[in-house]
């Protein structure tokens, strides 16, 4: 079982991210589960979304405590919550930023951590050029699949298509391929993107 | 679909029927019938509400047929009726009084233009019975044996019937083709009339011819005369001869007259004189106006045509061309006292208008026939001290001298003959308690002005003998009729069937009124309360 | 002179009227009647509810074809006529709750339109308790809904099943069990009148409001009538006297209903879409005293020394019912009645 | 159809297919999105015909929904929480009229202090209000009770309520298999109302009854409860034929068949023990769960029967009846009455307080080693409670203890745990 905790702040699709990123993996054939951090839903107020992935029926229901990857939807929370609580050994970290890990201040507390799971990219920029507003999630998931290769681009385009329509859908799958071309180009220099 | 009904939360529909509410009750309605104000003073005993209330419905015939039960003379009782039912009616209370009269005379003038007839008596009984005088008793005891299936003879002394209908009250009042119809339409029940024939022994003529009863009702034909010096000149009547003569040739009375009296014949007289030509016309009363026993309505009247007025005074004397009158005043007691101040007065005659005596010739022609001073003492059924002979009108002892009052005199007395050749003594029915106006609900009523009625124009009237009032219009009679309250009696206006909270009263449909269903009545007693006319009574619980 | 062949001895104040053709007669003056209500229910002697519902519902019987389903509030008028094993009603009636009378009302007009029989109307009913307190949140939606309902309140003035406690609908000065004149409430009620139902409905904007008395049955019938020929929210308040609450003869029940309107404290009125469109003239005004003395719930107003102040206050109120629904105007109403 | 939908929407597509003619429609987190996603089907003409209706409160929505169903109407809301409570005296009403409403429950805490996470505080309030009550596992089994529901309680007539967890299900995305129309059709006739408003055929409903007939009444209300118990199992094993999934029914136990411990829980929780226990056996634990899924009619002889080879057994319950304990936890103790076996009352996860699987796993050890409290509170800060006892023994009157105890933590606007 593979489990995702996203953070972000109300209003930036943090919801969404996980439930699409469900999808994909449901679109491969995979059990998954999406659910989110359960508060009331208020713009700007730090949540957090979860995902878990299986091939079998998932029944756990707990958050996700062990987190295998983390995205961060919004560097601002990265002084305010403990977002790395319970984050897997070599669990994948995926920051949405235009700052390096340096200037983000991760520098020292990530020094032990594989670079290679590791991955800073500027999602809003990207969905501010392509979706016209800077709603960062379908890039990051854009990232999300090139940093673990745990869900396909196809698949991912289609949960696109399954939460958004027409001309939106089309823009944050730009938003989305241009991410994960992004950093698939950076992994492969295994510099910390 | 079946429908399955849970246990006690689903009820079927009108189950409440099961449970009777009516053993809550502690006073119960009933319905009653009350005598209404009108009916009750009427003197012909008319059941008015119950003509009214066809009139009401534009059904004239159904009212005239109602109100002929009591009177055969409807159009004539509609204009020389002094209709107390009008000053008793329960409406004066609220605005006015019904014009029942007026209502009276529409349908009377409606079956003589519509020549509705009386219906012929079903059966004959076989008795005769010999009727005295045509006046309003004898055509009405006439009337009523008649219907009856009596046999009935009128003997009338003078050319035409009609009594002092014909020779007492002036045409402007009475139109004497109204008068001449309405005894015709009594002739032609089958009833004979022998005019020009005078009767002095009745009980002879009786056994001669065989009838089995007598009625009498030859009126109070003899003037009344006062002492007054007078003059050799002077030209001193009394008020019989003169609307006697009016109804043959005109008396000569003179360019100006005077009047002497205060009830309504006086105030006939005056105005016929007026009609006959006469400058001045003047009443001369020793009291007040308030306290002559003419009708006020006719005192406007005749004021209206120019008939003057002499109040507290008396004729001390007459003489060619002018008469002496003393001036009165009212005592504590309100009876007038001389005064000795003294006045002349122009008067080409003086008619005396003091009242009628009866003609005593036929009465002294039956031994033992009991009288009170000049009339006739009957007892309560109109019969007289000798069994078999009834008498009726202005010669019975007591009450008022009117056409109504004497036509109830016929109609009594008629029942009184027919029970009476039966061997039975009549008793009239006991009479409802009284729809008094605080048993009514007066808030139902729609407010409703009582109607005006035409009166001729005032040249005419000082002129000619053309009636003066005129008769309503059927709309005019219609609304006339529904202003009448139904006192104690239902109307049928679903009030009790409406108002009931516990639909415990039952309609039985039209014209046959309401029953209560006393297995669910309550005995809230709003029925009572709302009822119109008060024609529901509370009585206590038998408990 | 007055139009004389039109002229009928009653008019139309009593119930029925030999003299008026057959389509100007009253529901309740007919042999037909459905008599909704029917005899055995177990209301008090004189109840102004049983005779109000009866007319009301006979009506609006008649102006569906007996198409009609009712929905019942808790209170005197459901207690006393559907005591198990006993049911009073002639047409699918359903009694729930005590504050959901309108919105039960809703779902069954729903159910009607959703099963294609919009023909089978709806009448929701409760007391003032009912309609002006608990009711009133499901009422006031199913007036904002504008749903296929005619809501009529019974009002007789207070929670009189429970044994007459104060509601929104008590007048001032009326002594109830809650407002006993003692104390604070020297005076009986001590606010009242201060919640106009009517008034509120209005302000929904709905179709068609109107007040109505069992003093004036055809007026009442009238607006029955008439509303059930609008569809949308409806509503009609019913002056119904309680003999028991008011201490007053059950034989006085329409005639306290009467001087009421005579006096002005019940305005007689309608309204379309929030604005008013008739009202019931007074046809011959008597002050508040005369309606007051003949009920012991204002009894404590006239013992010695009489309470001038109150029934000063009282008149005026009556005084401004007369000025602000013109009441001594003449007044022809749209769905005619005795106000003409 | 296989599809990864959010919880809400599965159930909402699930009652669609159900055919309901009126819905009555009210906000209340976490429910709202179901009543919002029949909104949309109805306006689409998905649901046809059907009239949906924006109510002013649950108290009307339910007021509504039994005007609707009195009327022969297949009638149906959702609800949580406060609502159910603001709608409570039409919850009895409905069940007393006998009106076959389907409701369903997005469990959540009730308030004060006001939470709007999941519990299970709300549906067990209305425990004995004469519905029949179904506690879904999964968001699959949501959908499938819901469909049951409506043929159990017109079969009965019945209401039923179906409660399925706030958030965890309710928000969840997850695989959902959404059967076919044609298949829910076959499965479930039109709405044949036991009585119902009629002008042609007119009845009074909702009578007064007095004392001579309420306790026959009553009588008759449990009686017919009681024949779900017999028809429960049938209409799931009938389900399960045509729609080839096993959902519903009375109670569900997993590997408890030898077991010495036996976990007892409602809802989605059964999930995560069941994980539990898949790992403690291998750990050679010997343990079992049993889901309730009737929880009323309670199926007590099902659970008897269930437990009565266990040597423990453990009610994990989100639920507090204050001032005694467990509610859950007191039906089973009846249930296994006379088997003389200690039922050990675990109050968990109140107010969406996480039941994770470390917390769960140390319980049951506890439990198998025969250490484990009549009554315990899952993961309680007992620090924190015990300074405020301590705190409000020395100071009495010292304000409300919700605000005390956040002061006390220091205010955390986002925690995972």
């Amino acid at each position: 079982m593979f489990q995702v905790r996203i953070h972000g702040r109300g209003g930036q699709g943090v919801v969404t991210a996980a439930e699409m990123l469900s999808i994909a993996a449901f679109i491969k054939g995979k059990h998954s589960q999406a659910f989110p951090s359960f508060g009331s839903e208020r713009m700007g107020a730090p949540v957090m979304a979860f995902c878990r992935i299986d091939a079998k029926e998932i029944r756990l229901r707990e958050p996700v405590l062990n987190p295998d990857a983390l995205i961060i939807q919004d560097p601002g929370l990265l002084h305010q919550v403990n977002l790395f609580e319970g984050l897997a050994e070599h669990g994948y970290i995926l920051i949405n930023s235009t700052h390096t890990l340096a200037e983000l201040g991760l520098e020292d507390y990530l020094r032990e951590h594989p670079q290679r799971q590791v991955c800073v990219i500027p999602a809003s920029e990207i969905a501010l050029k392509h979706v016209g507003r800077p709603l960062p999630n379908a890039a990051l998931l854009g990232g999300f699949a090139a940093l673990t290769g745990l869900i396909q681009m196809e698949a991912l385009q289609a949960a696109i298509r399954d939460k958004f329509s027409g001309k939106i859908a089309e823009q944050n799958i730009a938003a989305a391929q241009a991410a994960f071309a992004q950093v698939q180009t950076n992994t492969q220099g295994a510099t910390p993107c | 679909m079946s429908i399955q009904k849970p246990f006690a939360i689903t009820l079927d529909k009108n189950t409440s029927l099961a449970n009777h509410t009516g053993s809550w009750r502690s006073k119960r309605p009933v319905y009653v019938d009350r005598l209404p104000p009108c009916n009750a003073t009427c003197p012909a005993g008319e059941n008015i509400q119950n003509w009214l209330f066809h009139a009401e419905s534009g059904n004239y015939e159904a009212a005239w047929r109602s109100l002929t039960e009591n009177n055969p003379l409807p159009a004539i009782m509609g204009r020389v009726c002094y209709h107390p039912c009008e000053g008793a009616c329960n409406r004066g209370q609220l605005d006015e009084a019904v014009g029942i009269n007026a209502v009276e005379r529409f349908l009377g003038d409606e079956a003589l233009k519509q020549g509705w007839a009386f219906a012929k008596p079903v059966a004959e009984s076989g008795k005769r019975v010999l009727v005295v005088g045509s006046g309003p008793a004898g055509l009405s005891a006439a009337y009523h044996l008649r219907r009856m299936g009596h046999g009935v003879t009128i003997v009338e002394a003078e050319t035409a019937a009609g009594g002092m209908m014909r020779y007492g009250i002036p045409r402007y009042r009475l139109p004497r083709r109204v008068l001449d119809a309405e005894v015709q339409r009594i002739v032609d029940m089958g009833v004979e009339l022998r005019l020009d024939t005078r009767v002095d022994d009745v009980l002879a003529m009786q056994a001669a011819e065989g009838f089995d009863a007598v009625f009498l009702g030859i009126g109070a034909g003899i003037a009344k005369r006062a002492y007054i010096p007078a003059g050799d000149a002077s030209h001193i009547t009394d008020a019989i001869s003169v609307l006697h003569e009016v109804e043959e040739h005109p008396p000569l009375l003179g360019r100006k007259v005077v009047i002497y009296g205060g009830g309504n014949t006086a105030i006939d007289v005056a105005r016929t004189a007026k009609r006959l030509g006469a400058e001045a016309s003047i009443i001369v009363y020793r009291r007040t106006r308030d306290k002559m026993p003419a009708h006020d309505f006719e005192v406007k009247e005749a004021l209206e045509e120019g008939v003057k007025m002499k109040w507290l005074s008396t004729i001390t004397e007459a003489d060619a061309g002018n008469i002496t009158i003393e001036k009165m005043a009212l005592d504590d007691k309100g009876f007038p006292q001389p005064t000795g101040e003294f006045e002349t007065l122009a008067a080409d005659s003086v008619v005396l208008a003091l009242g009628q005596n009866v003609e005593q010739t036929l009465l002294e022609h039956i031994p033992g026939l009991e009288l009170k001073w000049d009339s006739v003492q009957t007892d309560a059924v109109m019969m007289t001290s000798v069994a078999g002979v009834f008498a009726g009108g202005d010669m019975v002892a007591g009450g008022e001298r009117t056409v109504t009052v004497s036509i109830g005199h016929g109609k009594k007395a008629a029942r009184a003959i027919d029970a009476w050749m039966r061997g039975e003594r009549y008793q009239p029915a006991p009479k409802h308690e009284p729809a008094t106006f605080e048993r009514l609900n007066t808030w139902y009523y729609a407010d409703a002005a009582k109607t005006v009625r035409p009166v001729l124009d005032i040249i005419r009237r000082q002129s000619t003998f053309d009636e003066v009032v005129g008769g309503l219009d059927e709309g005019n009679a219609m609304y006339e009729a529904r202003r009448c309250l139904s006192c104690g009696n239902c109307f049928e206006c679903d009030n009790c069937y409406g108002v009931c909270p516990d639909s415990a009263v039952i309609k039985l449909g039209a014209g046959k009124r309401f029953a209560f269903n006393y297995d669910y009545c309550k005995g809230c007693g709003l029925c009572v309360e709302e009822c119109p006319c008060g024609a529901i009574a509370v009585e206590l619980e038998d408990k | 002179m007055e139009t004389t062949i039109k002229f009928y001895q009653t008019d139309t104040f009593t119930v029925g009227n030999r003299l008026l053709s057959e389509a100007e007669r009253s529901v309740q003056a007919g042999m037909q009647r459905t008599n909704a209500l029917n005899s055995g229910h177990r209301a008090c002697q004189g109840c102004g509810e049983a005779l109000g519902a009866r007319f009301a519902v006979d009506a609006a019987m008649r102006a569906t074809n007996n198409q009609l389903v009712a929905c019942n509030a808790t209170g005197c008028l459901e207690v006393f006529s559907t005591p198990y094993p006993e049911s009073s009603w002639q047409l699918p009636w359903l009694h729930s709750l005590f504050g959901n009378a309108a919105a039960v009302a809703t779902g069954v007009a729903a159910a009607m339109k959703v099963k294609g029989k919009q023909h089978i109307r709806v009448l929701a009913q409760g007391g003032d308790g009912g309609t002006t307190d608990i009711g009133f949140g499901c009422l006031s939606g199913m007036f904002e809904r504008n749903d296929d309902v005619l809501y009529i309140c019974y009002d007789n003035e207070a929670y009189m099943n429970t044994g007459v406690q104060r509601s929104s609908a008590t007048p001032p000065a009326a002594r109830t069990a809650t407002t006993m004149p003692v104390g604070q409430h020297a005076n009986g009620n001590v606010f009242g009148k201060g919640k106009s139902v009517p008034l509120i409905a209005m302000a929904h904007e709905i179709p068609y409001v109107a007040t109505a008395s069992v003093a004036d049955l055809r007026d009442l019938e009238a607006k029955v009538t008439k509303a059930m020929s609008i569809h949308g929210a409806r509503y009609i308040h019913i002056h119904v006297p309680c003999p028991l609450g008011w201490g007053a003869d059950p034989a006085h029940t329409i005639k306290l209903a009467r001087l009421a309107i005579e006096s002005g404290l019940f305005p007689v009125f309608e309204a379309e879409h929030g604005e008013i469109t008739g009202h019931r003239a007074i046809r011959a005004q008597v002050p508040v005293e005369d309606y007051l003395k003949l009920q012991k719930r204002f009894a404590h107003l006239f013992r010695a020394p009489k309470q001038v102040d109150v029934i000063a206050h009282l008149q005026a109120m009556a005084d401004r019912n007369i000025r602000r629904f013109k009441l001594l105007e003449k007044f022809t109403s749209p769905t005619g009645g005795a106000a003409a | 159809m296989l599809k990864q939908i959010e919880g809400s929407q599965a159930v909402a597509e699930a009652i669609g297919l159900c055919r309901p003619e009126v819905i009555c429609a009210y906000p209340i987190t976490p429910q709202t999105h179901i009543v919002e996603n029949l909104g949309q089907m109805v306006d689409k003409g998905q649901i046809d015909p059907c009239e949906y209706i924006n109510v002013e409160s649950e108290f009307a929505a339910m007021s509504v929904a039994i005007g609707a169903s009195a009327a022969g109407a297949r009638a149906y809301t959702a609800t949580a929480s406060q609502g159910l409570l603001f709608m409570a005296e039409a919850v009895y009403n409905a069940s007393g009229l006998g009106l076959p409403i389907v409701m369903t429950i997005g469990n959540r805490a009730i308030g004060a202090p006001i939470n709007i996470w999941n519990d299970h505080q709300d549906s067990l309030s209305m425990r004995d209000a004469g519905w029949i009550q179904l506690y879904a596992e999964t968001n699959q089994e949501a959908v499938d009770l819901h469909i049951q529901a409506f043929r159990l309680a017109e079969e009965l007539s019945v209401p039923v309520m179906v409660c399925v967890d706030g958030f965890i299900l309710t928000h969840a995305y997850e695989r959902v298999d959404i059967p076919e129309q044609a298949q829910v059709d076959a499965y479930l006739p039109p709405f044949s109302p036991r009585q119902m408003l009629d002008p042609a055929n007119p009845v009074t409903i909702g009578a007064m009854v007095g004392p001579e007939a309420f306790m026959e009444v009553r009588y008759l209300a449990h009686y017919q409860q009681m024949q779900a118990l017999g028809l429960i199992p049938e209409l799931a094993e009938e389900f399960q034929q045509q729609f080839g999934r096993d959902s519903g029914g009375l109670v569900k136990p997993y590997r408890s068949a030898d077991a010495d411990t036996i976990v007892v829980a409602l809802g989605s929780v059964n999930g995560t023990i069941k994980d539990v226990v898949d790992e403690m056996r291998e750990q050679g634990v010997s343990i079992g769960s049993l889901s309730i899924c009737t929880y009323r009619p309670f199926p007590r002889k099902a659970v008897r029967s269930a437990l009565q080879h266990a040597k423990r057994i453990v009610v994990v319950e989100k639920s507090l009846a204050v001032g005694i304990g467990g509610i859950v936890a007191t039906d089973v103790q009846m249930a296994v009455a006379g088997l003389h076996k200690p039922v050990h009352t675990v109050i968990a996860g109140l107010g969406g307080r996480p039941i994770t699987r470390d917390s769960l796993r140390k319980l049951f050890h506890k439990a198998d080693q025969g250490h484990l409290a009549h009554l315990q509170f899952l993961d309680l800060k007992h620090a924190l409670v015990h300074e405020e006892i301590a705190r409000m023994e020395g100071q009495r009157h010292s304000g409300p203890s919700a605000e005390n105890i956040l002061r006390g933590m220091g205010t955390i606007a986002s925690q995972i745990r």
